[in-house]
């Protein structure tokens, strides 16, 4: 049965796992050391990126998302495409009403 | 029941191997079970990803409409307190990582042992915020309770922040505008302190049941689930921590 | 030839199978801690019909208020609430439970060939916690009520009124998980409870459209609940994230507030279309015209559900750019509706038709869906908004697709599955009266507000001016005949849970798995694991299998 | 019919006598929103008529008596195409010509006479540039175009004029407008049609259409004596605005002269156009607002002037075509001394050019 269990399901090994919380490490300090670096319009949207490499990293890895089937894939993709809606659709209107009346 | 027949001809044997006591009545499979339970995990997880979807839209919003409230109100913040926190998260989603490994290697020990330092480090990281939420209760940035300009409108009235970020004052109407900044600082490292408590009960119920042996002989579903939550609860404050701490710091 | 397709058996020999999901076990107890989805389906359904009589009550009294241009059987703050609790109440909670909650819990295991959903504690959970919503909300009626509206708009919900806004908000809050869990737990079902050759395109439409809205009830409703937590955060200690004196934004509360609540009209429709699909397909003894195109419909409809909210708030001062956009995405919407209508219009051709209740209840429903998903256009459409929104053609709209298309669904639906769930046939002729009677009371209610609407007569007022009453008092003289045609079906039920025609398993010749067992069904569905060996709908597989069965019984 | 009471009887020969599906077209927008309402009406009929016809002649020709043996069909790529593509159609021609009446609707023409509207629980109240107010009442020439300005002290109100097909929310913390060209005398309704509290139902008033003659006789008449922009004059003084805003070369602030509908380039970058909603925030919110080469050193009058306050003084500042009238407004308040010759009068020939600069036509 556990030998079945272990073929069916893939176990993440704890060196996959030391190398990825070095690299979350890794990443948290280069957030914080891009945050005090002027780069101007660029500043948030490097900072965004770390975050999002990193969650990424928590995801695929210690999340086992690398590992899994198509449908949790599919489930990932379906609640950031839906946290994308909610945002970039409600910042049509807020960026737009900038703009003014037409 | 006679209908009920109709299939016999073509039907699959019922399941009927010997079952792990786990297994329940409805599910054909372990396999089945596991699928099931770790796929309701993660369409629950969405569910949260939409909760807190509500909070960073707002966060959006009001950053680009009052950004220098925002870098203010940032800059009251303690940049090392936030890093430490957010090495300290990593760290424990990395032992809850390996508590999952430990479970499915059967190893009733190490899982005790990642369990708890989990917990640990979940505590520390509550016990770091609630010194930076002192700090905030005592300088009056609290929303709605007796909030206080002063850091603002008077940057050097505040010399720990001046020193380092030499801000300058900002005019009444936007200062009034950090209140906001604050308003979304607390609601969305509050709530994500709240998922951390909760987290951490659950934490201290499966350390007890794991010292029974309960998640190492085979049943390992419960661990792997609860480390899908933890690690989402890391993931947030990843972005909470580029958004709320790090708006600029030069 | 007989013009009915009901075959009973024979009375004089038929019985209730002993063994049922009903008798398996007793007391209150065994009723209040099941996990059985059956049971938890016939808990929500009291329940539901509880609230529901409520919610028509305060409508009856609306209309009561309404039948003179002043106010004179209750003070205009009364008024307020009652429409406010009339709306809440119907929503969260008989709207938007009503057939997942009844009918999907009860037949989604069956129709998929399991033997119970994926998750049956969490689904006893969601009834609890939707109980406790409810409570929570007829409670705040008790103490006073509340007199937002059911949009809670701010800021008038978080610093104008004095009412009971928190215990109001804290009642939707509940509801809101339960509902989460529910969808949660359908979801779940369907990807991984499938019998064995139940392959998603031989899946009843029925689970198609209750995929589809369970989608939206996971992802669109935690977006409500942040929304009431801020609104009542903002109502508590003032955090200024909705407060324009603050520098807050009351508009991104609507956005926030509608990014549910739009969705969630489609989380109340979808499963009701889901019902009309099986009822014209069974009594008209045709495969739905186009599965394909139904089905991926209801998908259609849930992901461009999410993409179109902010038509609710085109003069509401969101900005003309994002008008445009979201009135365009409005009118893409509003195509897979029409597609559907369409294919069920088409099932009918060369089919043999009967016309049972279900059937006439699901001719209502396509009737007034066509009206009221074409007066959804009207609204979609950004320049005839402007002068329809917020009178009562909005009201009309909605209760056209709500009450004469969603009500009408779940009332088809039940009496569809009526003899599954209780093994006994509901009486025909007073049924098939009662439809009709609620299809000409509601037109006689809800047809004269589109004019009265179009005249420019506002939504929510207590008193209005003269000229608006005769069309007023067609509705409420509409709204008497509506009430008796809802009361009707409750009487006959009951009256037919002891005296009504034993139904025998599949009193209609229906395809659907869920008519291959026993009525009522065992606590786990099936004797033996059903196998999906044809595809949905497949009448000449049906007839083929009773041929066997004839020959077999014969021997 | 005696079953009947004779009220509702009564009710109902007047009503039938008087049937209509639409209020009178009142405004230029109305003729071209009915037509649109018209059209929309009538597909809808048509669809329901194909519909109910479908059914109904489906139900007669295949019910189980006449059709005994259904015959299974698929399904019909090219019918389901049809009904796919032609409801497409008909709504993407619904979608342009409802954007085209919403264009139309929200954006005024230049000429358009402005006309502020102040919605609270439970009234509104009306503000004509002449200092004429009214409450739950307007009135308004034909043949001119109006443009109202609204704003909310509380709540979301809307201002809804049925007879002229317009609406638009009035919102608590911003202005927006609508505009409408009345065309046919007479008194029309108005309603408060978002739900706005208690009284939601009595936030209603009448719309009064008046001939051009008439109207200029309801203006004299009901003047209070003060225009709008004297109003704000006064306010300007009292609030001290000219210590900054005088148009002296050191001036701490920009001059005002011209500056309504002017493009100002901001400090913090871009350019805006000085408008009712610019000129509204930048008393309210300065810092988010300041002009290029002055420092932000504005206090926020939020919460110290009404929103009739702030109307008065954009109609001030509108109608504030040089400096002179600042300087008048200087010497009648008792304000320090900002620099040399507030003393002495300032006379109309000296206008400040150099102030001018901050402002780009």
């Amino acid at each position: 049965m556990s030998e079945a269990n272990e073929h069916a399901r893939h176990i993440v090994g704890p060196g996959v796992y030391v190398v990825i919380l070095l690299a979350l490490l890794v990443g948290t300090a280069l957030t914080v050391w891009a945050s005090y670096v002027d780069l101007g319009f660029w500043n948030p949207i490097i900072a965004l990126a770390i975050a999002t490499g990193k969650a990424m990293l928590v995801v695929l890895f210690f999340m086992h998302v690398w590992y899994s089937t198509k449908l949790t894939k599919l489930t990932v993709v379906a609640g950031v495409f839906t946290f994308m809606i909610l945002i970039s659709m409600t910042l049509t209107d807020y960026i737009s009403r900038a703009w003014g009346s037409w | 029941m006679q209908n009920s027949q109709i299939h016999a001809a073509n039907s699959a044997p019922l399941a009927h191997e010997e079952h792990p006591s786990y297994l329940r009545h409805h599910f054909n499979s372990t396999e089945q079970q596991a699928d099931a339970a770790g796929f309701a995990m993660w369409l629950f997880l969405l569910t949260e990803v939409m909760f807190f979807g509500g909070l960073f839209t707002a966060y959006l919003v009001y950053r680009n409409w009052y950004y220098p409230a925002f870098v203010s109100g940032s800059h009251q913040l303690n940049v090392v307190w936030g890093t430490t926190n957010t090495a300290v998260l990593i760290l424990s989603s990395f032992t809850m990582a390996m508590g999952v490994w430990c479970a499915q290697t059967r190893r009733r020990r190490g899982l005790v042992l990642c369990l708890a330092l989990t917990f640990f480090l979940g505590l520390v990281f509550l016990g770091i915020k609630t010194v930076e939420y002192r700090e905030k209760i005592e300088k009056h940035h609290v929303p709605g309770f007796h909030y206080s300009l002063q850091s603002f409108l008077d940057p050097q009235s505040d010399p720990e922040v001046y020193k380092e970020y030499h801000d300058k004052a900002l005019v009444p109407d936007m200062a009034r505008h950090t209140e906001l900044y604050f308003s979304l600082y607390f609601l969305m490292t509050g709530m994500h302190a709240l998922h951390m408590i909760i987290g951490i009960g659950i934490l201290g119920f499966m350390i007890l049941r794991a010292r029974a042996g309960a998640y190492t002989a085979g049943h390992e579903t419960f661990v792997v689930n609860f480390g899908l939550y933890w690690h989402f609860i890391d993931i947030i404050w990843i972005y909470l921590f580029a958004l709320l701490y790090l708006i600029s710091r030069h | 030839m007989s013009d009915t397709i009901v075959s009973l058996p024979d009375q004089a020999t038929a019985r209730i199978p002993k063994d049922n999901f009903i008798t398996r076990e007793n007391g209150l107890l065994s009723w209040l801690l099941t996990s059985d989805h059956k049971r938890i389906a016939i808990l929500y359904l009291i329940s539901i019909t509880f609230f529901f009589f409520i919610g028509g009550a305060l409508a009856g009294l609306i209309r009561l208020e309404l039948l003179t241009p002043q106010t004179d059987l209750m003070a205009t703050d009364t008024y307020n609430k009652v429409f406010t609790m009339h709306g809440i109440i119907m929503i969260f909670f008989f709207l938007v439970p009503s057939v997942p909650a009844t009918l999907g819990n009860f037949f989604i295991p069956m129709m998929i060939g399991a033997k119970d959903l994926a998750l049956p504690k969490i689904n006893l959970l969601s009834w609890y916690l939707y109980m406790a919503g409810g409570l929570l909300a007829l409670y705040t009626m008790m103490i006073g009520g509340v007199d937002t509206g059911w949009t809670f708009t701010t800021p008038l919900s978080t610093h104008y009124v004095n009412t009971n806004v928190l215990t109001t908000g804290l009642a939707v809050f509940i509801a809101g998980f339960s509902s989460i869990l529910t969808g949660l737990n359908f979801i779940v079902t369907i990807h991984k409870m499938r019998a064995p050759g139940m392959t998603w395109f031989r899946l009843p439409l029925f689970i198609w459209a209750h995929y589809a809205a369970s989608i939206l009830m996971v992802l669109a409703t935690p977006v409500v609940a942040i929304a009431i937590v801020l609104v009542a955060l903002e109502r508590t200690l003032g955090i200024g994230v909705f407060d324009p004196t603050k520098g807050g934004d009351p508009l991104l509360f609507q956005h926030l507030f509608w990014f549910y609540s739009h969705p969630a009209v489609y989380i109340m429709i979808l499963p009701g279309m889901g019902v009309i699909s099986e009822v014209i397909s069974t009594f008209s003894r045709k495969r739905v015209f186009g599965y394909t195109a139904v089905a991926f419909s209801s998908v259609a409809i849930a992901v461009f559900g999410f993409f179109v909210w902010a038509h609710h708030m085109f003069i509401m001062g969101i900005s003309n750019y994002a008008v445009l956009v979201f009135s365009l995405l409005t009118m893409l919407v509003a195509v897979p509706s029409a597609i559907k209508i369409f294919n069920w219009t088409f099932t009918l051709y060369k089919g043999s038709i009967t016309f049972e209740t279900p059937m006439l209840y699901a001719f209502g429903f396509m009737g007034l869906f066509t009206i009221g998903g074409m007066t959804g256009v009207f609204l979609g459409s950004s320049g005839t908004d402007i002068h329809l929104t917020e009178t009562y053609f909005i009201v009309a709209h909605f209760h056209f697709v709500m009450v004469g298309g969603m009500l009408m669904a779940f009332l088809a639906g039940i009496h569809f599955w009526w003899p599954k769930m209780t093994g006994r046939m509901y009486p025909e002729k007073i049924s098939q009266l009662a439809a009709v009677v609620t299809f000409i009371g509601f037109n006689l209610t809800f047809f004269p507000q589109f004019i009265l609407g179009m005249l420019g007569m506002p939504r929510r007022y207590a008193s209005y001016p003269p000229e608006f009453q005769i069309l007023n008092v067609f509705s409420t003289a509409g709204a008497t005949i509506l009430g008796v045609g809802y009361l009707l079906p409750v009487l006959y039920l009951i009256w037919s849970l002891k005296y009504g025609a034993i139904a025998g398993d599949n009193p209609w010749q229906a395809t659907g798995l869920e008519w291959q067992t026993q009525s009522p069904p065992l606590t786990e569905n099936f004797a033996v694991m059903p196998v999906m060996d044809h595809e949905a709908y497949d009448y000449e597989w049906l007839e083929k299998q009773q041929k066997e069965q004839g020959v077999a019984s014969a021997e | 019919m005696s079953h009947i009471s004779p009220v509702i009887w009564q009710f109902l020969v007047k009503w039938l006598t008087n049937f209509a599906l639409l209020p009178p077209e009142a405004s230029k927008i109305a003729p071209q929103m009915d037509a649109l309402l018209f059209f929309m009406v009538l597909v809808s009929l048509i669809g329901l008529t194909i519909v109910v016809l479908l059914i109904t002649s489906f139900s007669i020709l295949y019910s189980k008596k006449r059709h005994p043996v259904a015959v299974q069909i698929e399904g019909s790529t090219l019918l389901e195409a049809t009904w796919t593509i032609i409801p497409l159609g008909l709504f993407l021609v619904m979608f342009v010509w409802g954007a085209l009446i919403y264009f139309r609707v929200f954006t005024p023409p230049a000429n358009a006479m402005n006309i502020y509207v102040v919605g609270k629980q439970w009234m509104w109240k009306v503000e004509h540039p002449g200092g004429q107010h009214e409450i739950n009442a307007l009135h308004v020439p034909t043949g001119r175009a109006v443009q109202l300005t609204l704003i909310s002290q509380d709540v979301f109100h809307s201002f809804s004029i049925p007879a002229f097909r317009v609406k638009r929310e009035a919102i608590p913390g911003r202005y927006t407008t609508v505009w409408f060209e009345a065309t046919t005398p007479g008194t029309y309704h108005l309603f408060c049609t978002q739900y706005c509290g208690t009284n939601h139902s009595q936030m209603i008033g009448d719309v009064v259409v008046m001939t051009p003659e008439e109207y200029r006789k309801w203006l004299a008449s009901s003047t209070s004596g003060a225009s709008l922009a004297q109003d704000g004059e006064r306010l300007f003084a009292s609030l001290s605005c000219a210590a900054c805003h005088n148009a002296r070369p050191d001036a701490r602030g920009p001059s005002l002269a011209n500056v309504y509908g002017a493009k100002l380039a901001l400090a913090s970058g871009g350019t805006v156009i000085a408008d009712d909603a610019y000129l509204r925030e930048a008393i309210l919110n300065p810092s988010q607002h300041v002009t290029q080469g002055y420092a932000p050193i504005m206090p926020t009058y939020q919460g110290q002037i009404s929103e009739e306050g702030v109307i008065a003084l954009i109609e001030y500042i509108k109608n504030l075509n040089f400096d002179y009238r600042i300087e008048q407004t200087l010497n009648a308040t008792d304000l320090p001394p900002v620099s040399e010759g507030t003393a002495g009068g300032v006379t109309p020939a000296v206008k400040a050019p150099a102030a001018k600069g901050t402002v780009k036509p």
